[in-house]
């Protein structure tokens, strides 16, 4: 069963660390001295804040994942457990955001080297000016895959709202509720 | 001897201790606490697997705290492609051994299938309960490979003609009565280790298994100019205790073992779908002759009653030397554990009595210690209804669909006997042929040396 | 604070009255997460959904502006439901009769009327509050930016007095002071009435012992407060001089069109700070400072913590510490003022303040953190106050008090339709120099900031979230974004400070609490109008934000 | 209580001597299009029970669902693949994408997430590939399977065929009205 980060709703405090830590952990250079106009800020999880909850929502790495099957360049792959897009494949085409049920997903520019990455042919209108449109890839958690430490997000976390659940835990979970839903006491008259 | 332990087992990685099998097994062999993994006391264990029938303790395919399948498949003698679920209580399977030898072109392989396959088989896969498919049996059996396919019916007749014969002798000598039949290995093993002051009431008959078997090494290899060592000699049973009659030191009287391997009727639906046979669409085909020709007396041996009135039809024209007036006996057709009559045969009251089921025997081999017992001829069958019932047969999800599998499945059998042509033993052609070219007469000195065994007082010792 | 931040989370009852800790202090909010795990029952008070609230017990949504009714009302409960601590009042509390009939009026439903929280509510909290082992109460700005606020932090502090939650651990009063180190200049007597250890200037005593330390004569008058300068400048004409340190008035004070009046006004305005900002632009000389990791010092944490920080890299530019800077103006106005470093500071410091001897930086090492008052090196600080439940009045005694509830200054009608109060928001924090530069936060949140409002009257005024929009009061008018949220209520907009474009305090009032003179920021009648022309307004804000960086030289 | 509260099937630890009938006879009753027919020699695919043993030291009995009224399973399930069918809570198989929420909402860990079968053959996914050193491989579908109360046979076939009737179809309504007539009749005899 692959593995998935998920937020306690009741102790996250929407500080948004998560989202900075997961930016950092993806970016080739340091966001905090670049002198770049623009950075890569281009997050995996984004904290929601509604009148009920406030948690990040990031994906769920789903083992039938709609988002892979709906992939016609079959960029999303299942790579050690990880849900995966390949973004050097990725055509920006929006399917997986509409088949993804937990809005996990974002279109995010791509970079390479610092610098945003110019398609190649198509070129935008904005405003009189025709420039080269940036490239637009499909962006999700990875789960930190190849990170050592695991995620960013959780290890930053001040209140330790994020927990990685993996089959073990679901596992240990499940038999721990079924032991704890046996009832001892003499059912005879039922 | 080979010790019997090694053919049934609990794997205690998967036994829940309900112990179900303990209540089923006449023996009372499995010993354990309630919720604690059970075993089996091969000193006790006749190797009857009702126990393999009942278990319900499955190895879940997710569960990664068990030992892999493979090993477990290997540890029980099953071939890697079986798919079904493996239970906590089995018995060690030959399916292997027989796939390597059917592969091997110096081998003649020859076959026989028990009367309770063929009305069984076809359940392994798909079929209504209690099928009747000898035609596409055999056809499988020749698409697997085997040389010659003949059949335990026809080692039926055979063990009738002998029985029938050393009945009447101990009738008209008063020796050694009443007479137990000695087709059931379970049975005899039971005899053995728990009465053996009775073992000279039984029968001295080999059984139609061991019968067939002798004779495909002897006058089989004759009429194929074969050379015996070279011919392997199979058998299909609904029985898990066959397996080990097949390996008992006695059973090698053609010079070679008898039988050289059993495979239940499970095992035998494996191997199909190993080979990736279709068995629905296989066409009809006949036995191979003369040795697969069998008449409707063999034919009923599968269901318990079976051998008493196929002997009663033997003996009966022995005794009268004229046509039985009834063919059919129906008070042995009922579904009692014991049931008894008496058939009037000329002047002769012949007292009998059917036990099915081995937990019903003892009241009536404690009578015939004391000497209380007036029955001439008592067939015994350790499985409940008879081997249509054994410990080989498809196994059952529910309690309800076996015992509606065993009503199916003697219907058929009855039904498969009404009709065939030739219903008695000794009207059988081949067998007579048998008898004139090869072993003379009944209870003869051929037939003595090659169809009749004797038995050995074991108390305890495997 | 009474007690220190660790206690929190062994409280077992929270009362937060108008504090957002999630927002303005992860830290202190973490530490109130892990109190509800330890069992703790939480009570909030606030008129929007705040983490705090989300996970509360017990929500108390009063209207802006009513804190004093919804206190006494709190008061009146403990009193007529006997809830109170007899033996604790009887022995260290005085002035329970007066605080008796000032409460009388108040019961919760009268409360209700003026608050609009449901008087079972209020009796619930009560006697919730009331049965806790050990409760605890974190107050912030939400109380003290009022213009009745130092009333209401009395009031306060009666329910604690009456239910004897002091001179413990894991009880007593907390105001969770704002930003980083608010606290240690106040310890330092950055105030105009006290010299460094809470020593008042009236007191001769005190006078004469720094007149002595410092060698020169010192006023015993007390000195202007922040919010009185522009009166004091554009009415009666009293000060033209302006020395600015490290605060940005045009950005974090009220009414920001008065102030730049005044700054203008003015013959010499001195601007001390390490960024360029609002307030800089009208200043005649600017003193470039070094920021918090070129040099070195101590800061007080909230709950009176001394802690060291280090000097982390070498200053760049032409900057010099703040301390160097004032030594030489003191100098060159002729104090001879010349110190080798810091500890030479701190310690003629701890040596003039009883209460603060003990801290030496030898001990601030071994420790990490001492918690004044710390009379003594052996000392190791005091975690809570009044120890003993003897408190620092004439006759020791915890003085109760109530007072007639007064609405702010400044009321909604038709044509400011809406309430505005200023609310922190993570991210960024103080006058947006600091945190408003940093690339990776500017990317959570940038420029013109945000206006929260209620999903109900986004709806009647038609505005989308995330829209640009027009928000102005009777002292000005901004853009900003708005964001649209179930967490707010209908009739109440809430901003943060530190937005250069759609900067709130050009909309705020100015009117203040009688006594600390603190500006009510959170409560003014402001109206909401939608933008039309999105793209046009974008390019605004665009252009706005380019002409004030290009203005203070930011290159970001 | 009213009469249209969903029905569950539940143990009574004491009857129960785990011997796991229940589990295979649910995963045949429902693989029937898996050309499960009677015998265990017709199942090719795994066993896939949709009620679970659980053998403790003092305790051993199966745990299947309780069609809660509040269904947080159905509550978490993002796509609505979980929905209430005939006073059943009911797993749309073909919907589910797998994702896992259920299993953590369900307090008694009575949904378990496992290959799907047709036909005898696991179904493998449309798209999704696993990358691994030989190459992409395909990948099997995993859904979510609890206990439907045998919607399409009628009687829980669990119960029926449990061999030590230890298992009951509880239906709310009546087992109130049975306990309450059993506490009034107990009632009697306490007072006189």
């Amino acid at each position: 069963m692959n593995s998935f980060v998920v937020a306690a709703p009741n102790k996250c405090i929407g500080c948004r660390t998560c989202e900075v830590a997961c930016v950092v952990a993806h970016s080739s250079e340091n966001i905090f001295t670049s002198t770049k106009r623009e950075i890569e800020f281009n997050p995996r999880l984004s904290v929601v804040k509604t009148a009920a909850v406030s948690a990040p929502i990031q994906c769920r790495h789903c083992e039938d994942a709609p988002c892979a099957n709906a992939c016609s360049e079959g960029c999303i792959v299942n790579k050690e457990g990880v849900i995966y897009i390949n973004q050097r494949t990725c055509i920006g085409c929006k399917t997986c955001i509409l088949a993804c049920p937990f809005g996990a997903i974002e279109m995010a520019a791509s970079y390479e080297g610092g610098e945003k990455k110019q398609q190649a042919g198509l070129k935008c209108d904005d405003g009189g000016k025709l420039c080269f449109k940036e490239k637009m890839v499909a962006n999700k958690c990875d789960l930190c895959l190849g990170r050592e430490g695991g995620p960013a997000c959780m290890e930053v976390c001040p209140t330790d709202a994020l927990r990685i659940v993996n089959s073990d835990v679901i596992a240990g979970a499940m038999r721990e509720k079924r032991r704890r839903s046996v009832i001892i006491r003499d059912y005879s008259y039922l | 001897m080979v010790s019997r332990n090694y053919l049934m087992n609990i794997d205690c990685e998967l036994c829940t201790g309900c112990r179900r099998c303990a209540e089923v097994c006449p023996l009372n062999a499995i010993e354990g606490e309630q919720d604690a993994p059970q075993f089996i006391n091969s000193e006790r264990c006749v190797l009857c697997g009702q126990c393999v029938q009942i278990c319900s303790a499955y190895a879940s395919a997710f569960d990664e705290s068990l030992t892999p399948r493979a090993i477990k498949l290997r540890e029980r003698g099953m071939l890697e492609t079986v798919k079904e679920p493996l239970f906590a209580a089995y018995n060690v399977g030959h399916a292997l051994q027989v796939k390597e030898a059917l592969a091997s072109s110096e081998l003649y392989k020859v076959v026989q299938c028990a009367p309770a396959v063929r009305v069984s088989l076809a359940e392994e896969f798909g079929f209504p309960y209690g099928s009747l498919t000898p035609g596409k049996m055999a056809a499988a059996l020749r698409r697997l490979g085997f040389d010659r396919v003949y059949d335990t019916n026809f080692g039926a007749d055979l063990t009738i003609m002998e029985e029938g014969n050393e009945l009447v002798k101990r009738i008209t000598e008063g020796k050694d009565l009443p007479m137990f039949t000695s087709c059931c290995p379970a049975w005899v093993n039971y005899a053995e280790q728990e009465y053996p002051e009775l073992l000279h009431h039984l029968s001295s008959c080999k059984s139609p298994q061991q019968m067939s078997g002798v004779i495909f090494k002897t006058y089989g290899a004759k009429i194929d100019t074969m050379d015996p060592a070279k011919i392997l000699s199979a058998a299909i049973m609904p029985c898990t205790c066959k397996q080990f009659e097949c390996t008992r030191e006695e059973m090698a009287d053609s010079g070679y073992r008898d039988v050289d391997v059993v495979l239940t009727t499970r095992e035998l639906a494996q191997l199909i779908k190993d080979k990736g046979i279709d068995f629905a669409n296989l066409p009809d085909e006949a036995f191979d002759l003369p040795l697969g020709n069998y008449s409707g007396a063999g034919a009923i041996f599968g269901t318990t009653g079976g051998v008493m009135e196929a002997a009663l039809r033997t003996c009966y024209e022995l005794i009268t030397k004229e046509k039985a007036p009834r063919i059919e006996l129906n008070f042995v057709r009922s579904g009692e554990g014991i049931k008894t009559a008496m058939v009037r045969a000329g002047e002769l009251e012949l007292r009998v009595a059917v036990v099915s089921g081995l937990k019903n025997a003892a009241k009536i081999l404690e009578d015939v210690k004391a000497g209380r017992c007036q029955y001439h001829f008592i067939e015994v069958m350790t499985c409940p209804g008879g081997c249509i019932n054994g410990g080989g047969q498809p196994k059952f999800l529910l309690p309800e669909y076996r015992e509606e599998a065993v009503r199916s499945r003697k219907a058929s059998i009855y039904e498969h006997d009404s009709r065939l042509k030739i219903r008695k033993s000794h009207e059988n052609p081949d067998i007579q042929k048998l008898y004139e070219e090869f072993l003379g007469e009944p209870l003869g000195h051929q037939s003595h040396h090659l169809l009749h065994t004797e038995y050995v007082a074991r108390k305890g010792q495997n | 604070m009474s007690n220190s931040i660790p206690e929190i989370e062994n409280a077992d009852l929270l009362l937060i009255f108008g504090y957002n800790g999630a927002d303005s202090h992860p830290i202190v909010a973490r530490r109130i997460i892990k109190a509800k795990e330890k069992g703790a029952k939480i009570i909030v008070v606030d008129p929007r959904i705040t983490e705090s609230v989300r996970i509360a017990d017990l929500w108390l949504p009063l209207k802006g502006g009513t804190n004093m009714a919804l206190v006494n009302a709190c008061g009146n409960v403990l009193i007529n439901e006997a809830l109170y601590h007899k033996e604790y009042v009887g022995k260290y509390v005085e002035g329970l009769e007066d605080y008796k009939t000032a409460v009388a009026k108040y019961t919760p439903e009268y409360a209700e009327a003026i608050t609009g929280v449901k008087a079972d509510d209020i009796r619930k909290a009560m006697r919730d509050y009331a049965g806790a082992k050990n409760a605890m109460i974190l107050y912030g700005m939400g109380v003290c930016q009022f213009s009745q606020a130092v009333d209401v932090v009395r009031g306060l502090a009666s329910l604690v007095l009456l239910t004897g939650n002091l001179g413990r651990a894991n009880v007593g009063i907390g105001p969770v002071r704002g930003q980083n180190n608010v606290q240690g200049t106040c310890d330092m007597g950055t105030l105009p009435d006290v010299f460094p250890g809470y020593q008042a200037v009236t007191d001769a005593k005190a006078r004469r012992k720094f007149e002595k330390a410092w060698g020169v004569k010192l006023s015993g008058r007390i000195g202007y407060k922040l919010t009185e300068i522009p009166h004091l400048v554009l009415q009666e004409d009293k000060v033209k001089a302006y020395y600015i340190m490290g605060e940005d008035p045009v950005q974090s004070d009220p009414n920001a069109g008065e102030v730049r009046e005044v700054l203008d006004k003015m013959e010499l305005v001195i601007v001390q700070d390490i960024f360029m900002n609002k307030t800089a632009l009208h200043a005649d000389v600017i003193l470039p400072a070094t920021s918090w990791g070129e040099h070195e010092g101590v800061y007080s944490s909230a709950d009176r913590g001394f802690q060291r920080f280090k000097k982390a890299v070498e200053p760049k530019g032409d900057c010099k510490p703040d301390w160097q800077i004032i030594c030489e103006i003191a100098t060159a106005m002729g104090y001879e003022m010349k110190y080798e470093d810091t500890e030479e500071i701190w310690d003629e410091m701890r040596g003039l303040c009883p209460s603060f001897a003990g801290a030496s930086y030898k001990r601030l090492d071994e420790l990490g953190s001492i918690q004044w008052p710390c009379p003594t090196e052996e000392h190791t600080g005091t975690p809570y106050l009044y120890e003993g439940n003897k408190f620092s009045t004439p006759n020791g005694k915890g003085q109760l008090f109530a007072c007639d509830w007064r609405p702010p200054l400044e009321r909604v009608d038709e044509e400011f339709p809406l309430s505005l109060s200023t609310v922190r928001e993570v991210g960024h924090y103080s006058v947006r120099t600091m945190t408003g530069n940093c690339r990776a936060l500017q990317q959570l949140a940038d420029e013109p900031g945000y206006v929260q409002l209620s999903v109900e009257d986004a709806e009647e005024l038609h505005i989308r979230d995330q829209e640009l929009i027009s928000i102005s009061s009777r002292r000005g008018s901004v853009m900003a974004r708005a964001l649209v949220t179930e967490r707010v209520k209908k009739g109440a907009t809430y901003m943060t400070y530190q937005w250069w474009i759609g900067a709130c305090n050009e909309l705020t009032s100015d009117h203040v609490d009688p006594i600390t003179k603190t500006p009510e920021f959170k409560y003014c009648a402001v109206k909401v109008e939608r933008i039309k022309d999105q793209a046009g307004a974008e390019q605004h804000v665009r252009d706005e934000y380019a002409k004030l960086r290009k203005q203070m030289g930011v290159n970001v | 209580m009213s009469g249209t509260l969903n029905s569950f099937v539940v143990a009574n630890p004491n009857q129960c001597i785990g011997c796991k009938v229940c589990e295979i006879v649910c995963f045949a009753v429902h693989n029937k299009n898996n050309q499960v027919a009677m015998s265990v020699g017709t199942i090719a695919a795994p066993v896939i029970p949709r009620l679970y043993l659980v053998r403790g030291e003092t305790f051993t009995m199966p745990i299947q669902c309780r069609h809660c009224e509040d269904a947080p399973c159905a509550n978490s399930c993002r796509i609505g693949a979980i929905k209430q069918e005939d006073k059943r809570i009911v797993i749309d198989e073909n919907d589910c994408i797998g994702c896992k929420t259920c299993l953590l909402a369900c307090p008694f860990g009575a949904i378990d997430l496992l290959p799907q079968f047709k036909d005898g053959e696991a179904v493998i996914q449309a798209n999704l590939k696993e990358e691994s050193e030989f190459g992409l491989e395909e990948k099997v579908k995993t859904i979510a399977y609890k206990c439907d109360l045998c919607q399409d046979h009628g009687e829980p076939a669990c119960v029926t065929a449990c061999p030590q009737q230890a298992l009951t179809l509880v239906i709310p309504a009546e087992e109130k009205k049975r306990r309450n007539r059993q506490a009034a009749v107990n009632l009697l005899s306490a007072l006189n």
